[in-house]
């Protein structure tokens, strides 16, 4: 018998909703900043994923803690590149919107 | 202790029913202790506006400015010449919390193990001989 | 799909609407510096379901990095750069619904083959060794590289900041 | 009774309630036998020190850290003023002072909070409420015996290290909301402060649990049947110690809150209790980290006469906690700018070096 397990669907509804705001702050939001929060939010929905996955459904929870930590480290790789780049953004332009960035424009 | 005992307890509780829950007696006494350290701050934060006298006035009610007349805002921006330092620690954070399972396998592959983690751990050095270099000469930073 | 008797879990329900709602306040709230902290409360949240479901080692990384360092230096960056002046135009949110319901679809499509998933069952904590042993023999080539992307993104970024 | 007393007892009784009810619903949702045996172990434990609400409230927990944070403020006190020849608190108590910290905690409660116009009252507030429960969290982890411990995690001392990193965060929120420039410049102190110590400590922490080959306390601990891993691991403790005190914020790395430069760093505008909530932080973290130095370098509660194991731990802490206190009196204050090079050259370097030390001397000795 398929029995589904509620709390998984729990858990991946909650990545998917998460993964859902992401996308809506990175499409609306001008703020640099705010972009930044709402890439790590889709991040974290993504880890979320996998762990979820394996903690209900098999027995490959360590490929999941291993598939987390590799996510997590190259999350703290691009938090280190955008909040550089925003830095230098706000040093340049005193502010930090996305619309001041034009001049990469080819 | 009749009162106490465990047979007489079991189903007077809501929760007795159904709902197993991996909840187990550690994470419950750790959040009785969370709780308990909450509500000390609270607690201790409240004695002050309960016993000690409180007198408003604009000048109390003031920033420390060393004396100056404040400013409405006082979060002017900081001098931001350590800024790559911070970065540098956030990769090499990340990277330590890895290196700590170097820990269960450094009996089971002595060799290999050491050759993998300290190769990371060797890796890293590089970018802190950068900004120590970039240190010594703070002016030029922003 | 049967759904269970089975109970839900009142602490995952717990720990889903606090995440729900700290990344809407993240991104939504007018003060930039609350949204900060509570996307670093949201990061709290993701790291207890991960504890909760098992995953110890990842939900301390969790902890300690993601808390601990990048929550700290978003927090960081924030209060350095302090508000945007130019406000966010009303517009966006529409368009950002739009795409956010579009994803949202898209996602929904895919949930649906959750029914040809196999039976569950529960796997408790895992051996931490297990993990070492997996991580240094299988993704050994996988960590050197980890360290050289990380090598070279902190090169990289300290360029960046040095002007 | 006036109306802004009346308030205050209001939130009072409403905390209470919320409390209560927080308490009820954990009830409604843990599984009732789980409950039911935790509170007959909280009225009538079988055995007393296993007891969640003895380790909670009375020895690792509570009144054991606060007591040992009362009179290690005495004894620094004392210590810093025989070894600068001065005389130090003399009067309260009739005898050397011995209750100053009672009459300063009396003190204290009764001063005024003020709240200045601008901060931003929400996180003013939150951050020593914040920065206590962090401190009294990182007390949790450490083990004081194989069971005299109040959250057993199987990965704890990579937990230690975790909760041990929020604190900047609390420092950041008072120096933002504060709104103060002294705050802020404090804050942005403790933040480059905690990442150049960091590092290090988290290297030279990774000595001995790779001589034990576990980063579970209790394992590292009993490793150390035969020897303790001072000798082997000594680069790593001396490492570990200068780590340590930069963590705790005391004197030779006093350089967030450094009254002479910045007023008082990030706590410039707190008085009254909030101020004591964050000192009483810095020494819960001071006692927490002596007490894993003990359990990582010199054998937690093995020793060699038999005393009851948590007498050892305690022993061992408080030597460790009087060296913390001692090199307080002793050294200058360094600039931040030494702090970072000292973190990223010296200090990394002689822990990577120590590293290595320990898995050669390791490898010597057959651990």
């Amino acid at each position: 018998m398929m029995v589904m397990e509620l709390n998984l669907i729990m858990v991946s509804t909650l990545s998917m909703i998460l993964f859902v705001i992401g996308v809506y702050g990175l499409v609306s939001k001008r703020n640099l900043l705010r972009l930044i929060f709402s890439i790590e939010i889709m991040i974290n929905a993504a880890t979320l994923n996998f762990v979820a996955f394996a903690a209900y459904l098999g027995s490959s929870m360590s490929v999941a803690q291993i598939a987390g930590v590799i996510i997590i480290a190259l999350a703290a790789a691009e938090a280190a590149a955008g909040l550089s780049l925003i830095l230098e953004a706000h040093r340049l332009r005193k502010d930090v919107v996305v619309d001041q960035l034009r001049e990469m424009k080819g | 202790m009749i009162l106490l005992d465990r047979k007489n307890l079991k189903g007077l509780l809501p929760g007795s029913a159904g709902c197993g829950l991996p909840l187990s007696q550690p994470l419950l006494s750790l959040i009785a202790y969370l709780l308990l350290a909450i509500e000390g701050g609270i607690v201790s934060i409240l004695i002050p506006l309960l016993i000690a006298p409180r007198i408003r006035g604009l000048f109390k009610e003031d920033r420390f400015e060393c004396g100056q007349t404040p400013p409405p805002y006082g979060r002017r921006r900081l001098a931001m010449q350590y800024y790559p330092f911070l970065l540098v620690f956030l990769v090499f954070d990340a990277a330590s919390f890895i290196l700590f399972m170097w820990v269960y396998v450094s009996r089971v592959y002595p060799i290999y193990s050491f050759l993998i983690f300290s190769t990371l751990l060797f890796l890293l050095l590089p970018p802190v001989l950068l900004v120590r270099k970039l240190a010594e000469d703070i002016r030029q930073w922003w | 799909m049967i759904f269970p008797p089975g109970p839900l879990d009142p602490i995952i329900i717990f720990l889903a609407t606090l995440s729900v709602m700290s990344a809407i306040i993240a991104l939504e709230s007018r003060q930039i510096v609350y949204g900060a902290v509570s996307l670093i409360v949201m990061f709290l949240g993701i790291s207890a379901i991960f504890l909760y479901l098992g995953g110890l080692y990842l939900g301390v990384v969790q902890l300690g990095v993601y808390v601990g360092a990048i929550g700290v230096l978003i927090l960081f960056a924030v209060i350095l750069v302090g508000e945007s002046r130019t406000p966010e135009p009303n517009v966006n949110r529409i368009i950002g619904a739009t795409a956010a319901m579009i994803v949202l679809g898209s996602l929904l499509v895919g949930f649906t083959a959750l029914q040809m998933l196999p039976a569950p069952h529960h796997v408790g904590a895992q051996e931490l060794s297990r993990i070492a042993s997996r991580l240094m023999r299988d993704y050994g080539l996988v960590i050197v590289a980890l360290g050289s992307l990380l090598a070279s993104t902190a090169f990289g970024s300290v360029m960046i900041t040095r002007r | 009774m006036d109306a802004q007393t009346k308030d205050v007892r209001d939130s009072v009784s409403f905390w209470l309630i919320i409390s209560l009810v927080v308490i009820l619903i954990i009830g409604w949702v843990v599984e009732g036998d789980v409950l039911i045996d935790f509170l007959v172990d909280l009225v009538s434990g079988p055995q007393v020190l296993t007891n969640p609400l003895f380790l909670s409230i009375v020895f690792p927990g509570l009144l054991y850290v606060s007591i040992v944070a009362a009179v290690a403020i005495y004894v620094e006190r004392k210590i810093a003023a025989k070894i600068q020849i001065r005389i130090g608190p003399q009067y309260a108590g009739r005898v050397e002072g011995i209750l100053q910290v009672v009459a300063d905690g009396i003190k204290m409660a009764a001063k005024e909070f003020v709240i200045p116009r601008t901060v931003d009252v929400t996180f003013f507030v939150a951050a020593p409420i914040l920065s206590l429960t962090v401190g009294m969290l990182s007390i949790t982890v450490v083990p004081f015996s194989p069971t005299t411990v109040i959250f057993p995690f199987p990965v704890n001392l990579l937990l230690f290290f975790a909760i041990v990193s929020f604190f900047p965060l609390t420092a950041l929120l008072a120096g933002w909301a504060s709104n103060n420039k002294f705050s802020l410049i404090g804050a942005a102190r403790a933040l480059f402060q905690q990442a150049s110590y960091e590092i290090p400590m988290l290297i030279s922490a990774l000595a001995p649990a790779l001589l034990a080959g576990s980063l579970r306390i209790e394992d590292i601990v009993m490793a150390q049947k035969d020897m303790p891993f001072l000798f082997p691991a000594i680069l790593s403790a001396i490492i570990f110690l200068a780590a340590a005190l930069a963590e705790t914020e005391k004197h030779p790395f006093e350089i967030p809150e450094a009254d002479s430069e910045i007023v008082a760093g990030w706590m410039t505008e707190y008085s009254s209790m909030p101020y004591t909530l964050f000192m009483l932080a810095v020494y819960v973290k001071m006692i927490s980290l002596s007490t894993l130095f003990t359990d990582l370098f010199l054998s937690g509660w093995l020793g060699p006469i038999s005393l009851p194991p948590e007498a050892w731990t305690v022993v061992k802490s408080w030597i460790v906690l009087l060296i913390f206190l001692t090199v307080r009196a002793l050294f200058p204050r360094i600039r931040i700018d030494q702090m970072l090079k000292m973190g990223w050259g010296s200090m990394l370097l002689l822990s990577v070096a120590g590293l290595f030390l320990a898995i050669a001397l390791g490898m010597v000795v057959g651990l």
